[in-house]
């Protein structure tokens, strides 16, 4: 797409999206809202990126190696917490018991392993959107001009 | 007047249950494949509807800790069952579309019937 | 002729269906049978287990951590499966999983 | 320590399907070494847990530590550690095959891949059989069928994508219905915890009979959908005859016999005895397993496609299980276990003995296997052995179960259900028996090569043999397992 007043907006505004996307992770134990919405969020802004200014530049930004480290990353992260409770307490996924401080609750930093899990989901649910999307893109493509990569 | 009455109270569950059937009509008659995956969708949304609705409590606050002691807090365990099934939809979803975009590439129709017919005629040749 | 049946089928079992909704537990308050020592439980004591004040937080991370864990492997798995459906072989080297 | 020995097999599955991208740059045979000994590993860990259990009663293993009501919790019983060890053994053979598959639909590049999903595969399989929890089932029952469309699809065949779309949508609808089937479960008792349902349940059923009812019926319907219960087979047989010959063999012998087993659990340790035999729960089924095991084994008369043929074979085998369930008695569902093993082996020694035909002769049909026995005659050995066992001629693992499976029904007074399984034996014959006489007798005079024995990957040939000693000394021995089995099945309380 080449207008430019849509390009500008969108510069103006991913922005901000992501900003809220991030708010959103980081405030999921205490306000609606966690690591789902708010990955879906980023990822959305990184969609709408690639729908104004095109797949290149947007695989530029945002490349298949990046989106792997972050899909393989987020499970290993996820998979790491709950080991760091099956040593420190003897179940997998302990919270509190493992040693993860309480903090106070209604505060940001609070509520032991939740926030690092929502962060991990964050990350994990942003980069499978933008992937996918660009997955089925890319097909799309190849389904409607063979050969034109 | 009484059934108008019981229709209103039970909306919710009527209207999941009336989704899913819709969602099912979909899936079995329809021939465009994207139209399938749609009421796929449309199935799952009714489901999550239902737990809602189950979850529900007339005049409740979200499940989020309140200062007044005396609030009623809905439930707050289909919330989180929904959550996760959103997700496993979303991935389903992802998946029937590329099936279908690689489908429409081999054979050019994304209509079942002409789909059938094309891999019969191509059984027939082998 | 083929699709009516169908269609007919469908009301029927619509009719089945609402008629049983009539007969389950659908009140919308705190006397439903699922509104239970569970949820009681969660409301009660989900800020001292957990810490989190948002309960849905609480069982999505915590108590219920380990669904999580397996849908968070959902969308990896469909990363994987939509990319061995759609990806095609020209790509350069080491791009690929 | 060994109570967390389910959870690690599963995070072994898990780091082994994170770690092969990783091991992308370096030769192929990094990744399926490493994969070997992962599985090697659980394996051993599966023999420890059995025994383990056997001994000292089923694992409880509470997430996070929280009380089973408000958490997830595994329950490691008999039945499901049995289970497992045959999973993963199963697969372990499998996967042998599979390094020795150059070609066979999937391409150099989608290997990593391949066994990326193969690993996962295992780890939902392992929490499926494992958990306690409904919920939990179903988000691994997501896990299983997204796994199992794209291993189908990962062959790039023209076929092989409308075979798995039509396999994605059945097992969707199939998932929709058991989650709301969950949900109306929910909405009596409050609970997902199986224990914890199944207590609510037996207080409350009478109350809210018609919420039971239906949340019965759409769970047992989404589980027939996926474990391709006779009248929702529709799904198998195209996407057995497209999908590569390891993935077909891991379909038909592993992925739905584990919806079985989920079925046994949701019947016997969800609903119990009171509420299914108000329903007449169990008439239905046997009627469901007796057409099942019928009309299968006409069906697959009617093919020309051998995998097509194997596919519609698994049905009406599938129809034994059934039948074995639905007695409803520890004899019948210990028969139905058994049977689970045995034609698990069988019908993977099937699948993957035509895998290698197919890999070497590039022939589909039945009628081209004329004379192959003099060309590859190990193969075929395993093929006739494994097939023997599908009739039910003793010494094989076959016979015993059917022989278990008449027992139980002569035991539950329906002794007319074994002209049924005597009559499915017959049909079975009337499709193995040409193939086998044909392979080994009938010679044409230019394909007829006394001394030109094909040379097959030792992978392949190993897997192969391996199977086929399995089904013998399962024949021949059945105690091995029989006794635990049978331990297993009464722990469920039946009659």
């Amino acid at each position: 797409m080449d207008d430019r007043i849509v390009k500008s907006i969108t510069r103006l505004v991913i922005p901000f999206i992501q900003l809220y996307g991030i708010f959103i992770i980081l405030h999921g134990h205490i306000t609606p809202g966690g690591g789902f919405s708010g990955g879906t969020l980023i990822g959305t802004s990184l969609i709408l990126y690639t729908l104004v200014f095109g797949l290149l530049p947007s695989k530029k930004k945002f490349s298949h190696r990046m989106s792997q480290i972050a899909e393989s990353g987020g499970i290993v992260i996820y998979v790491g917490i709950g080991l760091i409770g099956l040593f420190l307490s003897g179940q997998f996924l302990t919270n509190l018991d493992a040693g993860f401080p309480i903090g106070e609750p209604g505060e940001l930093f609070s509520a032991g392993m939740i926030p690092l899990l929502m962060i991990t989901i964050g990350i994990k649910v942003a980069s499978t959107m933008v992937s996918l999307f660009h997955l089925l893109i890319e097909g799309d493509l190849d389904a409607d001009h063979p050969g034109i990569r | 007047m009484q059934i108008i009455q019981a229709f209103v109270d039970h909306i919710n569950f009527i209207g999941a249950v009336a989704l899913f059937l819709i969602g099912l009509h979909t899936v079995v008659t329809k021939k465009n494949l994207i139209k399938r995956i749609m009421g796929l969708n449309i199935m799952g949304t009714s489901i999550f509807l239902f737990l809602v609705a189950i979850g529900n409590v007339t005049g409740g606050v979200p499940p989020i800790l309140q200062q007044d002691p005396n609030v009623n807090y809905i439930n707050p365990i289909p919330s989180v069952l929904i959550l996760t099934g959103i997700v496993v939809v979303v991935s389903m979803t992802v998946y029937s579309l590329s099936l279908t975009i690689k489908i429409y590439e081999m054979y050019g129709t994304i209509n079942q019937d002409e789909l059938t017919h094309l891999i019969r005629e191509e059984e027939i040749h082998d | 002729m083929k699709k009516h049946l169908l269609s007919l089928l469908f009301l029927i079992f619509f009719g089945i269906l609402v008629y049983s909704i009539m007969e389950m537990p659908t009140m919308q308050n705190q006397d439903a049978p699922s509104y239970n020592e569970v949820t009681e439980y969660y409301i009660k004591n989900a800020v001292n287990d957990t810490g989190s004040v948002n309960f849905i937080s609480a069982i999505l991370a915590d108590y219920r951590g380990f669904d999580t864990l397996g849908e968070t492997i959902v969308l990896f798995t469909s990363v994987i499966a939509v990319a061995s459906v759609l990806r095609t072989v020209k790509k350069k080297e080491g791009e690929d999983y | 320590m060994i109570n967390q020995l389910p959870i690690i097999n599963m995070l072994i599955f898990l780091a082994t399907a994170l770690i092969i991208p990783l091991l992308s740059k370096r030769t192929f045979k990094i990744t399926l070494i490493f994969g070997f000994i992962m599985l090697l590993c659980v394996v051993t860990s599966s023999f420890f847990l059995i025994f383990h259990i056997a001994e000292h009663g089923a694992i409880l293993y509470q997430f996070g530590g929280h009380d089973s009501k408000i958490g997830i919790e595994f329950k490691v019983d008999l039945m499901a550690a049995i289970i497992g060890l045959f999973v993963v053994g199963l697969t372990t053979i499998i996967y042998i095959y599979s390094c020795g598959d150059e070609t066979e639909g999937v391409e150099q590049k989608e290997y990593g891949r391949y066994y990326i999903l193969l690993f996962i595969i295992l780890f939902a399989i392992l929490g499926i059989i494992y958990t306690n929890d409904l919920f939990n089932a179903y988000v691994f029952m997501e896990i299983i069928s997204i796994t199992t469309c794209s291993i189908i699809s990962i062959k790039r065949k023209k076929e092989t994508y409308a075979a798995s779309f039509r396999y994605v949508m059945l097992n969707e609808i199939g998932s929709l219905s058991y989650l709301f089937g969950v949900a109306l479960i929910y909405m009596v008792t409050g609970y997902t915890n199986i224990d914890w349902v199944s207590q609510s349940i037996q207080s409350i059923w009478q109350l809210y009979s018609i919420n039971i009812i239906i949340a019965l019926g759409f769970m047992i319907v989404g589980i027939g959908i996926k474990a391709a219960i006779f009248p929702f087979h529709i799904w198998l047989p195209d996407a057995h005859a497209s999908a590569p010959s390891s993935s077909s063999a891991i379909l038909s012998s592993i992925i739905v016999k584990v919806y079985i087993v989920v079925l046994i659990k949701l019947l016997f340790k969800v609903f119990k005895l009171d509420i299914l035999n108000h329903f007449h729960v169990s008439t239905i089924l046997v009627i469901v397993a007796a057409t099942g095991m019928i009309m299968g084994s006409i069906f697959a008369i009617a093919q020309k496609d051998i995998k097509r043929m194997l596919g519609y074979s698994s049905i009406s085998q599938i129809g034994y299980i059934v039948m074995g369930i639905a007695m409803f008695s520890s004899l019948g569902l210990a028969s139905a276990m058994f049977h689970i093993i045995s034609h698990g082996l069988m019908k993977a020694a099937l699948f993957l003995s035509v895998g290698i035909v197919i890999y070497k002769k590039k022939i589909k049909k039945k009628n081209d296997f004329e004379g192959l026995a003099y060309e590859m005659p190990i193969t075929m050995s395993v093929f006739t052995i494994a097939a023997l066992g599908m009739i039910g001629i003793p010494l094989t693992s076959g016979f015993m179960s059917k022989l278990t499976l008449g027992m139980a029904s002569l035991d539950h007074r329906q002794g007319y259900l074994i002209i049924i399984v005597v009559l499915s034996g017959l049909l079975n014959v009337i499709y193995y028996l040409p193939i086998i006489i044909s392979s080994f007798l009938k010679s044409e005079p230019n394909t007829y090569h006394p001394f030109k024995i094909e040379k097959v990957p030792w992978p392949m040939l190993t897997s192969v043999i391996l199977l086929g000693i399995g089904i013998l000394t399962f024949g021949i021995f059945p105690n091995l397992i029989m006794n635990m089995i049978t331990q297993a099945a009464e722990l469920f309380g039946l009659i």
